[in-house]
């Protein structure tokens, strides 16, 4: 994928909820193509989007966000939440999946500043 | 000079789709190369929908074929200048065919 | 006066859930007793397209769902599909599944006041 | 506010979560106003609005939605949840404060067919 | 012939807003009285923006205060036939001064 | 290169929290050592209209907010009106707040060039 040793960084920025627009499937779609190709990806989850680190999530009828989540983590996604966003929304830990990170603008510029394409989805 | 990927998820008829064809084609007179991503209902543009892509002004237009089928359009009635495309596509225009990536419009 | 219920479909399918909840919705207004009529209008056209193929994508196609809420052997819909809206997309009727028909401002308008309630999506 | 004995009805219908669009707090603020002037109001969450109904929101910067529901209820506020719309979402039980209740479309029509007004919102 | 009042919350340059003024114009022309209400966004188009409402068309034309407010627009600048008014006004208008709702646009 | 990043703010203030997260964003990244430019385009220009009153609404005025931005000791942002989509909505730079810049649709994509990253509200 590259000549380089260390592989290209895509950074995805989602502001949707899981189910209420596509861009959160998107997103997904997006991120497992990257990391099947190599590239090193990372996710940052802002303001609705963070509902969709939320446990339990029974996709029907829609496409499944949450419950995607583990295997892509497993295939080395990093996940980042807004933690004001978390707070804001009362969606504590006991309510999330495992994996989601709360994370902060400071780490979100750090990813950003890394990445070889930033990409902001959602409506 | 710059390879720039534009990316619009949006209707055709949306505001937000809109800019992303007006900065497209205020790119291309600058002389960049601009290849256009359309997804989700940004495929709508390709078969049909007003306003139209700005063919002329993109290097390339790609078309997320899933999106286009999920809408009950098929590949074969894109739009001539238009090209169906995966995911995997896309991911390769902004990480190895782009210097700079602009979106999600 | 029976109840009735224009649901207004107004977005593109998919891109956000909003039309796939009014498809839901009508289905629910008429195994609640209600006449409900569907009006796709501006972006809400393309929800009539038929051969939308979700693959294995998880979404719902929704000409799959208009056609069997169509065909139902229970209460079914009217559906109508708001010309000028379809004409500036570039679609005409023959791009649009069975069973729907087209009607202009004068129509929507008289959909509008002849039902009780208006949903709008 | 009228002749007859039973109170008319007002059933709100809100698709949109309770931060990411105004329409959530004037929702509340239509319920609130019609609750004062002796209404009986109807409040149907759907769609991502039920995220409106999880516990221990804390806003900050922005309306407050979930936290001004029970006050509401205090007041006659009827506030019912999308069961299906939950479950997809992963809004269990022990998520969720107290007062609003999973309902069903069947709940919904009949509230609609009982109202003087009926009016949905969210984008 | 009824009374109807409207509501539009979206901003007028928005497809929805539109949509809802031409449903405005179509009804008064059959001879209904309608009362437009504007809250959230929708009240740009009591102060500017583009499509403007359509005054001609309406009975009336209520504009949520603190929405007004709220993107500093001072109530002594709207358009004139544009009333401010507040949340109880719209319930009013809703449920004792019309035969039919629509919306929220 | 400096690090730097275009926030394109383009929906309305108040009615999406979108202008809101923008305006966050681009404080965000100056305290990040990024140099950040705020554009305000279509229907975000009204974020740059003064005299924004929350009152006991709960909401921050997106109006002070970027005027405590551009006012800060520290680094601060450009933020960069598109005139056409100012002046489609009746408005002129007299509308608008202290230490905003007029930019065209050149200069639009100027700064969408000038700098690294994109970020789209």
């Amino acid at each position: 994928m590259t000549d380089e040793s260390k592989p290209k960084t895509l950074t995805l920025f989602l502001t949707a909820t899981p189910f209420g627009a596509q861009s959160a499937t998107t997103t997904l779609n997006l991120a497992e193509a990257a990391l099947d190709k190599g590239y090193k990806v990372n996710l940052f989850l802002s303001a609705d989007a963070v509902y969709g680190s939320a446990a339990g999530q029974k996709a029907a009828g829609l496409p499944q966000v949450g419950e995607r989540l583990p295997a892509l983590i497993a295939k080395g996604l990093r996940v980042d939440l807004c933690g004001s966003c978390l707070q804001l929304r009362g969606l504590r830990g006991d309510m999330r999946m495992e994996g989601p990170q709360p994370s902060s603008l400071k780490n979100l510029f750090t990813m950003v500043a890394e990445s070889k394409a930033f990409v902001a989805l959602g409506r | 000079m710059e390879r720039i990927a534009v990316l619009v998820a949006s209707s055709p008829t949306s505001a937000s789709a809109e800019r992303a064809f007006q900065l497209i084609r205020d790119l291309s007179a600058q002389g960049h190369a601009v290849t256009l991503g359309l997804l989700e209902d940004g495929v709508l543009a390709a078969a049909g929908g007003l306003p139209e892509v700005p063919l002329a002004a993109c290097a390339a237009v790609k078309v997320l074929a899933g999106d286009l089928a999920l809408r009950g359009m098929a590949a074969g009635s894109l739009r001539p200048g238009c090209q169906p495309c995966e995911y995997g596509d896309l991911v390769d225009l902004l990480m190895e065919q782009s210097d700079r990536t602009l979106g999600v419009f | 006066m029976d109840r009735s219920i224009c649901v207004l479909i107004s977005q593109a399918p998919y891109g956000t859930v909003h039309a796939a909840e009014g498809v839901r919705h009508v289905n629910g207004a008429l195994s609640q007793g209600f006449q409900a009529v569907a009006v796709l209008v501006d972006d809400g056209v393309w929800v009539a397209r038929p051969g939308q193929q979700p693959g294995a994508s998880g979404f719902t196609s929704l000409s799959d769902a208009l056609t069997a809420a169509l065909k139902a052997s229970g209460p079914v819909p009217r559906v109508a599909v708001h010309r000028p809206s379809l004409e500036a997309r570039g679609l005409t009727a023959a791009d649009l599944i069975a069973g729907v028909e087209l009607v202009d401002d004068a129509g929507l308008t008289q959909i509008i006041t002849e039902t009780q309630f208006l949903l709008r999506f």
